[in-house]
C-alpha cells in the first residue's frame, strides 16, 4: 500500500491535480457566486456543455482562443439570465428552472453542433492551449511541472478564485452581494436593488460556469462530444456545499476532489485487480465523507433559494 | 413592476396558459427545425402522430410517463417537507437492482401472488434506505441533503456497475454486463397485450392515489406540511421533526425506489447502468411542475413523456437532429412554468 | 443499377462522434453514396427508448434496422419477432434468433494483436498501458489481443489498464493516459479517444483502435488496429435483396480475411524486423493458420 | 417659517380590494417627535412604507424639506435624509454589524471598501448618540436590544435627518425602552426629526410631542400630546372605549407547577441556573426581566422544547422535566408562544390546522391516523366565534390573519382545552390596546377558572396589571417571589437590574 502513498508525492500527480480541477474550480466559483446571492443554479450542467461547445466551436471558425472563452461565458451568460429572469422577477421555483436549463442548454449545444459542424470519421478538432513554459521556473524540481506548466486558463481559473474572494470579502459590490444571498430586504432598506444583484451574480456566475466548459474542449482537449462535461457541473453544485459558500476553500474543495481523482487514476495501475468502479466512486463518497466532517461549521446563506419579491408578504 | 396574486383565476387563462407555453416552445423549436431545413409544420405533425397517433404512440408514452410518475411523486412528497431529495435517480437504481437480484435469487419459485408485491416493497426499502442516510445525516449533522444525495446518484450508479460486473452478472446473458434476470413469472403484466405499457402505470396511479390521500387526510401528512413550512413552529406544536422528516425520506426514496421496481418488473427484466435515461431528475421537473400535487405529478408526467415522445419520433420521421427532442420538452418545460405562474398572479405596476 | 437503394435505418445509442458507431455511420453514408442503400439514423438514443425507435422505423418502412442491442437484447429480440418483414442486423454479443434478428461483433481483435507485436518490439519501458470505457466484452476482448500481441514480441511485458467509467469523456481519457505514463509505460493502447493525446503530451507512442488515428496524432499515433464495416454492410445487404434469411451471425465480415479489419501502421516508425514478424502472423491470420485468441475477461 | 421636515399629502394605497391608506395627510416639523397610531392593520406600516420608497402611493405625494420625494425608490428617501427603522428587522444575521451599516453605503462599484474608516466613523456615531456597539459582532449573537440599536446606527450612518421608527419597542423591556426615548430625544437635540409607531400609550405620552391616529385606514385625529389623554387616544383608535381588565383578588389554591433548583444548560451554556418557582391554581405568576436573561429558555423548558440538567420540575406533583410537548399538552399544560409567527402558528396553513395542530393526533381530531376535518373545521369555527376572532373562517389562510387575531386564534386554541396549567410567553407584544384587553381578559378567565398561569413578560404594566406574584430574571436567575401589592414599577425595575437585596420601598 506504500506504493499508493508514495504516488502521492510525484509531481505528476498535482500537475494532473491542476488540470482536472480547472472546470470544477471556474464551475464552482460560479455556483458559488450565484448561491452567495441567494440563488441556486442547478442549469451549471447545460451551461457548462454550452461553453464546452461554444467556446470551441468559435475556434473552429476560425476566433482564437481567448475569443473562444470569451465566447462560451457570453453563452453561460446567456444561459445564466435566462435562469435569473426565470427565478430572481419571476420568482420561480430554482429546481426547475435550473434543472430546466440543464437539459435545454446541453440539448441545445448538441443540437447546433449537429446543424453547424461536419462529423467525420473523427470529430474536427482545434489548436487548443498549451501548457505554458516559464523559462527557468517550470524545470524547477516538482514545482515546475506542477505550478509552471500549465495552460493558460488553469492561472485563469486560479485567478479567478483569487479576484472573487476579494470581490466577496473586501469590495461594497461583494458585500451586497453576499447580504442578497442573507436578506434581500435588508438590501432594498438601504437602497440597493437586490433584483438586479442577483441577475447580475447569476449571469456573471454563469458566465464563469461557461468558462469551465470550455476549458475542457480549448484545453483539456480539442474536439467536442455530446455529454462530455459527464456531470462535472453537479460536482460542482456539491463543492460549494463543502466550500461552506467561500471561494478560498471552493479552490481547496476543487484541487481535493481533483486529488481524489488524479489518484484514483493512479491506483487503478498500482493495486491491479481492485474493481474499477469502486476507483470511481471514491472521490464521491469521500466527498460526502469530507461533507460529514465539515457540516458543523458550514453556514448557509440564509435566503439562499428564497424568492424575493418585492413588496410581498 | 411586480407580481400579485390574482383573487381569482379566469377559466380561460387557465386553460390557455399551457398551450400557450407549449405553442411558445414549438415556435422556438420551429426556427431550429426550419434551420435544418425541414418543414416545420410537416415536423409538428410527425410530433403528434409520434405522441399519440396509434396504439403504439400511446402505449409508449403512458409506458414513458410511469417511471416518471414515481420518481415525480418521490421529489413530491420531499419538497413538500421542504427535504430536497436530488437522489431519486441514485434511489430509484436501488429499488431496480435489488428488484432484480431478490426477483432472480431469493423470491424466485414461490407464488408470484405474494412475490409480486414482495419485490416491490423491496424496491422500496432500497430506494428508501439511500434517501434515510442522507436525511439522518441531516437531522444528526446538519449535513445538507441536496449535496449527500446528489454524490449518492454517482456512487449508486457505479455500485450497479460493481454488482452487475461482478456478482449479480448474469452469466447467461450476451456478455453485456446485466443483472440476472428477474424470474419470468415476477414479472408485471402487460396491461395492453403486445405493448410495453404495463401494470406498473397502474402502480403508479395508485401510488399517486395513496400519496394523495395521505398528504391530505392523514395526521402525519399533515405533520410533514407543517414540519416543511415551519420547522420551529411544528416542533413546539410537538411535531417529532426526525420522525416526519425520517418518514418522508422513506416515503420519497420508496417512490423512487418503487419507479426502479416496476421499471425492471415492467419493462426490462433485469438492471443494466443505462436502465434509466433520468429519470430521477426529470421527476424533479415533473413534480414542480405539478406544483407538488399528486393529481398533477400524473398530468405533468404524461405531458412530459408526450412532448418527449412525440418529439424523438419526429426527430425520426424527418431529417432533424434527434437532440431537437430534448429541446422541445426543456423549452416546453420552461415556458410552462412561467404560464403557471402568470394563471396564479398578474403583472402589476 | 436495377435495384433501388434498400432503405437502412440505424438507431445509435451514442451519439454517432462515438469512434465505435462512427466507424458504422461513416459505413453507411458511404454506402449511401454508392447507391447502395438509403439512409436515415437516431442518435443517442436511452435504452428505454431504443425498442420503441426500432418499432417505429419497422413500421414506418425500413427494410433493415441496424443497431446495437448491447444493453437491451431481450427487447431487441422481442421487436425482430414482431416484425419478420423488416431485418434486424444488431451489434450484439450473443447470437442470431429468428429469421430476421442477425448480429455482429467487433472484431478488429486481429488488428490490435498485430498491432501488440509491434508495440512490444518498439518499448523501451517494456511497460504498456491502455485506456478503456467500461469493461464490457467487446473492448476487454481488443485490449486482450493487443496485450496477447505484446507477449508475442515482449513475453516479459507488464500491463496496465484504466478504465474511465464513461465513453465521452476525452479529458478524462487523456488523463488517464497521462497517468500510465508517468507510471512507466511508454505505448498505449487507445480503445478511448483522449488516450492518443495524453501519449502526445508525453512524447509516448499510441495505437488506435477502430479508427486510423495516425492523420490526427502524427508522430503519436504509428499503428491502428482498424474496423471496416462495409463488408458487412454488403454482405446483410445482399442477403435482403436476395431474399435470404437474415437471422445469422455477420461477425466473420469484421475479420480481417474478410478485408473487416485492418492494421494501417506508420512504416518509418517501427523497426523492420518487427514488421516482418508481424506481417508473417498476418499472413497466418488471413490463411487461417493463426487465430487470435479471443478472451472477453475483464483486463486486470 | 421654516418648511416642514415631512409631508405626506393626501396618499393612498389600496392592496387589491383593500384600501390600506386612504388620502392620509401628515406633516412633521423640524426636531419633532411624532407619534402614530393605530390599531393593528390600521396601515401604520404601509404608510412609512410609502414614505420610505418600499411601496409606492396610489395617490398623493410625499415631500422632505419641501422637496417631493420620487415614488418607489429607497434609494432616493436615504439621499433625501429618511432613514428607517423597520417593524421586522432588515439585518443579516451571519454578517457582522459593520457589514449590516456599511451596505449601501458606498459606491458599490469602489474598488476595496474603506471598512477602516467606516468603523471608526460608526464607533463616534455609537458614542455620540449613546448606542454602544461591536462593530465586529455577528448580527445573530446580539440581543434584541442591539439589534436595534444596529438598526438606528444604520439610519444615522447614512446621515438620516428623519428617522422613522416602526414599533421600536415591541420587543424591548421598560428600561431598555426608555433607555432608546431618551436617545432619541438628545438626537431631536441634534436637529433629528422622529415618526414612531407604538402601541404603548405611556410611551406616546411620555416621548412624543403631537400624536397622529389611523383607523383602517384613515388619518382619525391629531393631537398636540400635552392636550390628550392615554384614555382618549385609546379611544380614538379603536373608536369605542376600551379599558384593560382588572385582576380580582382570589385565594390561590395548591401548586400546580413547581420548579426547584431548575438548572438548563445548552450548547455549553447555562441558560436557566438553580431556579426555583411555584404556580398555584388559581395564581398569574409574572416573570419579568430585560430580554435576553433567560426567558426563552424558560418557555422552552415550560413548552417541552428543553430539558433541565438538574434539578426537578413537576406538575400536579408528577414529574414533568422529560414530558414532550405532546405529552405536555395531554397532561393538560397550554402555551403560548413567544413568537406566533416563527412558533405559534405556521402562516401557510388554514385556521383550522392551526387550530388542532397541538392536537393534531387526539381523538378528538384524529382516528386511524386520520383527520377528522369536519370536526376539526367545526372547532376552528367555534374558536372564531368564542375569541373573537376577525377577519378569518376556518379556511382562511392563517397568514392572513392580523397579529392580534393570529394572538387570538393562539390563545383559543390553548384556552379551549381547560389547561391547568398555562405558560403565557410575551403574549401581548405588538398588539393593539384593543387585543390587549381582549388577551388579558382571557387569561383571567383561565386563571379565575382555576388554571395556574405563568406569564413571562417585558412589559411592566402588564406584568403589575396581572399577576398575582412576581419574580424577576436576571442572567438565568430568578429574584425570590414578590406579591404584586408590594410590587410597583420602581421596585421591578431594580429587580430587572439585578438589585435584588433591597429592603421593602414600603
Ligand atoms: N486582497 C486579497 N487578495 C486576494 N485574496 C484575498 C484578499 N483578501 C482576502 N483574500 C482571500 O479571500 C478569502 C476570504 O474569503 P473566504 O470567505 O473565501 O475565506 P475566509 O473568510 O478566509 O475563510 P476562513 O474563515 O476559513 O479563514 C481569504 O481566504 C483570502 O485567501
Ligand atoms: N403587501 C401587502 N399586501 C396585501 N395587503 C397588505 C400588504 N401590506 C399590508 N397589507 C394590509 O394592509 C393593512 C394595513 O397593514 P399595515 O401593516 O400597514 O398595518 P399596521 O397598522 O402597521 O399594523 P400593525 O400594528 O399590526 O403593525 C392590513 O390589513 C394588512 O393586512
Ligand atoms: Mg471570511
Ligand atoms: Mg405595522
Amino acid at each position: 500500500m506504500s506504493d499508493a502513498l508514495d504516488l502521492l508525492w510525484t509531481a505528476s500527480l498535482w500537475a494532473a491535480v491542476l488540470r482536472i480541477a480547472t472546470p470544477l474550480i471556474f464551475g464552482t466559483l460560479g455556483a458559488l457566486l450565484c448561491e452567495r446571492a441567494g440563488v441556486l443554479n442547478l442549469g451549471i450542467e447545460g451551461i457548462m456543455t454550452m461553453g464546452a461547445m461554444v467556446g470551441w466551436l468559435t475556434v473552429h471558425l476560425g476566433g482564437d482562443l481567448w475569443t473562444g472563452l470569451l465566447a462560451a461565458a457570453l453563452a453561460g451568460a446567456a444561459l445564466g439570465l435566462l435562469h435569473a429572469a426565470l427565478t430572481v422577477p419571476l420568482g420561480l421555483s430554482q429546481h426547475v428552472s435550473g434543472l430546466g436549463i440543464t437539459l435545454f442548454g446541453s440539448a441545445l449545444a448538441y443540437y447546433l453542433y449537429r446543424l453547424l459542424v461536419e462529423v467525420g470519421d473523427l470529430p474536427p478538432t482545434i489548436e487548443p492551449f498549451q501548457a505554458i513554459r516559464v523559462p527557468v521556473l517550470s524545470d524547477l524540481p516538482f514545482l515546475g511541472p506542477v505550478l509552471f506548466s500549465q495552460a493558460a486558463p488553469t492561472y485563469l481559473a486560479l485567478l479567478c478564485a483569487g479576484v472573487l474572494a476579494f470581490v466577496l470579502a473586501r469590495t461594497p459590490l461583494g458585500l451586497a452581494l453576499r447580504m442578497t444571498g442573507e436578506n434581500p430586504h435588508a438590501v432594498e432598506a438601504q437602497g440597493l436593488n437586490p433584483v438586479r444583484l442577483r441577475v447580475g451574480a447569476v449571469v456573471a456566475g454563469s458566465a464563469l460556469m461557461g468558462l469551465g466548459g470550455a476549458f475542457l474542449t480549448t484545453a483539456a482537449f480539442n474536439s467536442f462530444f455530446p455529454t462530455m462535461v459527464q456531470g462535472r457541473g453537479w460536482i460542482c453544485i456539491a463543492l460549494v456545499v463543502f466550500a461552506s459558500w467561500r471561494p478560498g476553500r471552493a479552490l481547496l474543495g476543487a484541487l481535493l476532489f481533483a486529488l481524489f481523482d488524479a489518484w484514483q487514476l493512479r491506483l487503478q495501475q498500482a493495486v491491479p485487480g481492485v474493481p474499477y468502479q469502486l476507483f470511481l466512486m471514491a472521490p464521491y463518497l469521500l466527498s460526502i465523507l469530507a461533507l460529514v466532517l465539515v457540516a458543523r461549521r458550514a453556514r448557509v446563506p440564509e435566503a439562499l433559494m428564497v424568492p424575493y419579491r418585492r413588496g410581498e408578504r | 413592476m411586480r407580481l400579485e396574486r390574482r383573487t381569482h383565476v379566469p377559466l380561460a387563462a387557465a386553460a390557455l396558459a399551457p398551450l400557450a407555453a407549449v405553442g411558445l416552445a414549438l415556435l422556438l423549436a420551429a426556427g431550429l427545425i426550419a434551420a435544418a431545413g425541414v418543414s416545420p409544420l410537416a415536423a409538428y405533425a410527425e410530433l403528434l402522430r409520434g405522441a399519440l397517433g396509434s396504439r403504439l404512440a400511446l402505449t409508449e408514452t403512458l409506458a414513458r410517463a410511469t417511471p416518471l410518475i414515481l420518481t415525480g411523486l418521490a421529489a413530491a412528497v420531499a419538497f413538500r417537507a421542504r427535504v430536497w431529495n436530488i437522489g431519486a435517480e441514485g434511489q430509484f437504481y436501488g429499488g431496480a437492482l435489488l428488484t432484480a437480484w431478490a426477483g432472480h435469487a431469493l423470491l424466485a419459485g414461490g407464488p408470484p401472488v405474494l412475490g409480486v408485491p414482495a419485490l416491490l416493497l423491496l424496491g422500496m426499502a432500497a430506494g428508501a434506505l439511500l434517501l434515510l442516510g442522507p436525511v439522518a445525516l441531516r437531522l444528526s449533522l446538519g449535513v445538507d441533503e441536496v449535496v449527500t444525495t446528489l454524490l449518492l446518484n454517482f456512487a449508486v450508479l457505479l455500485f450497479v456497475g460493481l454488482m452487475i460486473e461482478g456478482p449479480l452478472r448474469d452469466p447467461l446473458a450476451f456478455g453485456w454486463p446485466q443483472s440476472v434476470p428477474v424470474a419470468s413469472d415476477l414479472r408485471l403484466p402487460d396491461l395492453v397485450p403486445r405493448s410495453r405499457l404495463h401494470v406498473g402505470l397502474l402502480v403508479a396511479l395508485a401510488a399517486a392515489a395513496l400519496v394523495w390521500a395521505v398528504n391530505a387526510r392523514t395526521v402525519w401528512g399533515a405533520e410533514t406540511r407543517a414540519a416543511g413550512l415551519n420547522p420551529r413552529a411544528a416542533a413546539f406544536a410537538g411535531v417529532s421533526l426526525p420522525r416526519t422528516l425520517l418518514g418522508v425520506a422513506a416515503l420519497s426514496g420508496g417512490l423512487a425506489g418503487l419507479g426502479g421496481a416496476t421499471e425492471v418488473l415492467g419493462v426490462t427484466g433485469s438492471v443494466t447502468t443505462n436502465l434509466s435515461p433520468g429519470f430521477g431528475t426529470a421527476g424533479i421537473v415533473v413534480a414542480m411542475l405539478a406544483g407538488l400535487h399528486p393529481a398533477g405529478v400524473v398530468a405533468s408526467a404524461v405531458f412530459l413523456a408526450t412532448v418527449f415522445v412525440g418529439a424523438d419520433a419526429m426527430s425520426r420521421a424527418t431529417e432533424v437532429p434527434s437532440f431537437i427532442a430534448d429541446v422541445i420538452m426543456s423549452a416546453s418545460l420552461l415556458a410552462m412554468v412561467v404560464a403557471l405562474l402568470l394563471v396564479t398572479h398578474r403583472v402589476a405596476r | 443499377q436495377g435495384t433501388p437503394p434498400l432503405r437502412v435505418a440505424a438507431v445509435h445509442a451514442s451519439p454517432v462522434e462515438n469512434a465505435w458507431n462512427s466507424r458504422v455511420h461513416l459505413a453507411f453514408q458511404q454506402a449511401a453514396e454508392r447507391g447502395l442503400i438509403a439512409y436515415e439514423f437516431s442518435e443517442g438514443v436511452a435504452a428505454t427508448d431504443y425498442p420503441r425507435a426500432m418499432r417505429e422505423y419497422a413500421e414506418s418502412g425500413a427494410r433493415l434496422v441496424w443497431g446495437e442491442s448491447f444493453a437491451v437484447e431481450n427487447e431487441a429480440r422481442e421487436v425482430a419477432a414482431d416484425y419478420p418483414d423488416t431485418a434486424f442486423l444488431m451489434g450484439s454479443s450473443g447470437g442470431p434468433s429468428g429469421d430476421n434478428f442477425g448480429v455482429f461483433g467487433t472484431r478488429n481483435h486481429e488488428a490490435a494483436f498485430l498491432a501488440g507485436m509491434l508495440a512490444g518490439a518498439m518499448s523501451q519501458s517494456g511497460r504498456f498501458g491502455s485506456v478503456g470505457g467500461y469493461p464490457i466484452p467487446e473492448v476487454n476482448l481488443l485490449i486482450n489481443a493487443f496485450r496477447f500481441g505484446v507477449q508475442e514480441t515482449r513475453p516479459d511485458a507488464t500491463f496496465s489498464n484504466i478504465f474511465i467509467g464513461a465513453w465521452f469523456d476525452p479529458a478524462k481519457a487523456k488523463e488517464a493516459a497521462i497517468a500510465q505514463i508517468d507510471g512507466g509505460a511508454d505505448i498505449l493502447f487507445g480503445e478511448r479517444i483522449g488516450t492518443a493525446d495524453g501519449a502526445a503530451e508525453r512524447g509516448a507512442k499510441a495505437i488506435g483502435s477502430l479508427i486510423d488515428y495516425t492523420p490526427r496524432y502524427p508522430g503519436t499515433v504509428f499503428a491502428n488496429a482498424l474496423w471496416n464495416y462495409g463488408p458487412t454492410i454488403e454482405a446483410i445487404v445482399a442477403d435482403v435483396q436476395a431474399g435470404n434469411p437474415t437471422g445469422r451471425d455477420y461477425t466473420e465480415y469484421s475479420f480481417m480475411r474478410h478485408g473487416g479489419s485492418e492494421l494501417v501502421f506508420v512504416p518509418e516508425e517501427v523497426p523492420p524486423e518487427a514488421v516482418a514478424a508481424m506481417q508473417a502472423r498476418e499472413a497466418e491470420i488471413r490463411s487461417g493458420a493463426f487465430e487470435v485468441p479471443i478472451d472477453a475477461d475483464e483486463p486486470a | 417659517m421654516t418648511p416642514a421636515a415631512l409631508e405626506l399629502d393626501r396618499i393612498t394605497k389600496r392592496f387589491g380590494p383593500l384600501v390600506a391608506n386612504d388620502a392620509v395627510s401628515l406633516s412633521l416639523a423640524q426636531g419633532e417627535v411624532l407619534a402614530l397610531l393605530g390599531e393593528n392593520g390600521a396601515g401604520k406600516t404601509t404608510l412609512m412604507n410609502i414614505l420610505f420608497g418600499h411601496y409606492r402611493a396610489d395617490e398623493g405625494e410625499v415631500r422632505v424639506m419641501g422637496r417631493p420625494l420620487p415614488p418607489g425608490q429607497p434609494r432616493a428617501a436615504i439621499a433625501a435624509g429618511v432613514g428607517m427603522v423597520h417593524q421586522h428587522f432588515t439585518l443579516a444575521g451571519n454578517l457582522t454589524v459593520l457589514d449590516n451599516v456599511l451596505i449601501g453605503s458606498e459606491p458599490l462599484l469602489r474598488l476595496r471598501s474603506r471598512r477602516a474608516e467606516a468603523r471608526t466613523r460608526l464607533l463616534d456615531l455609537a458614542a455620540r448618540f449613546g448606542l454602544p456597539v461591536d462593530p465586529d459582532a455577528r448580527v445573530a449573537d446580539l440581543s434584541v436590544g442591539e439589534r436595534q440599536r444596529v438598526e438606528i446606527l444604520k439610519a444615522l450612518y447614512r446621515d438620516a435627518r428623519i428617522l422613522i421608527l416602526d414599533e421600536p419597542t415591541a420587543v424591548l423591556a421598560r428600561p431598555e425602552a426608555e433607555r432608546l426615548f431618551g436617545t432619541l430625544r438628545g438626537m431631536t437635540g441634534q436637529g433629528l426629526s422622529i415618526v414612531f409607531i407604538s402601541h404603548k400609550l405611556h410611551e406616546v405620552m411620555a416621548a412624543s410631542d403631537r400624536v397622529a391616529v389611523l383607523r383602517a385606514g384613515r388619518l382619525v385625529a391629531e393631537r398636540r400630546t400635552t392636550d390628550t389623554t392615554p384614555a382618549e387616544l385609546a379611544e380614538l383608535m379603536v373608536g369605542r372605549r376600551v379599558a384593560r381588565p382588572r385582576r380580582a383578588a382570589r385565594a390561590p389554591g395548591p401548586p400546580v407547577l413547581t420548579a426547584d433548583r431548575v438548572t438548563v444548560v445548552e450548547k455549553g451554556e447555562t441558560r436557566l441556573d438553580a431556579i426555583s418557582f411555584e404556580v398555584r391554581e388559581g395564581e398569574i405568576l409574572g416573570i419579568v426581566g430585560v430580554s435576553g436573561n433567560g426567558q426563552a429558555t424558560l418557555g422552552r423548558l415550560l413548552s417541552g422544547l428543553a430539558r433541565p440538567s438538574t434539578g426537578a420540575l413537576a406538575l400536579g406533583g408528577r414529574d414533568m422535566a422529560r414530558l414532550s410537548p405532546r405529552a405536555l399538552v395531554r397532561e393538560g399544560v397550554g402555551r403560548i408562544p413567544e413568537d406566533r409567527h416563527a412558533e405559534g402558528a405556521i402562516g401557510e396553513l388554514a385556521v383550522w390546522e392551526n387550530a388542532i395542530l397541538e392536537r393534531a393526533r387526539d381523538p378528538a381530531f384524529a382516528r386511524a391516523g386520520l383527520v377528522r376535518r369536519a370536526a376539526a373545521r367545526a372547532f376552528a369555527a367555534d374558536l372564531i366565534a368564542r375569541f373573537d376572532i376577525r377577519g378569518a373562517g376556518p379556511d382562511t389562510r392563517t397568514r392572513l390573519l392580523s397579529g392580534g387575531n393570529m394572538q387570538k386564534l393562539i390563545l383559543g386554541r390553548t384556552l379551549a382545552m381547560n389547561p391547568r396549567f398555562v405558560l403565557a410567553n410575551q403574549p401581548t407584544r405588538g398588539l393593539d390596546e384593543g387585543a390587549i384587553a381582549a388577551v388579558h381578559a382571557r387569561l383571567l378567565e383561565a386563571r379565575e377558572r382555576g388554571a395556574a398561569i405563568l406569564l413571562i413578560s417585558e412589559e411592566l404594566e402588564e406584568a403589575l396589571g396581572l399577576a398575582d406574584r412576581l419574580q424577576a430574571i436576571v442572567k438565568g436567575r430568578l429574584s425570590d417571589p414578590i406579591p404584586a401589592e408590594e410590587a410597583d414599577t420602581r421596585r421591578l425595575g431594580l429587580l430587572m437590574a439585578g438589585v435584588w437585596e433591597v429592603p421593602h420601598a414600603a
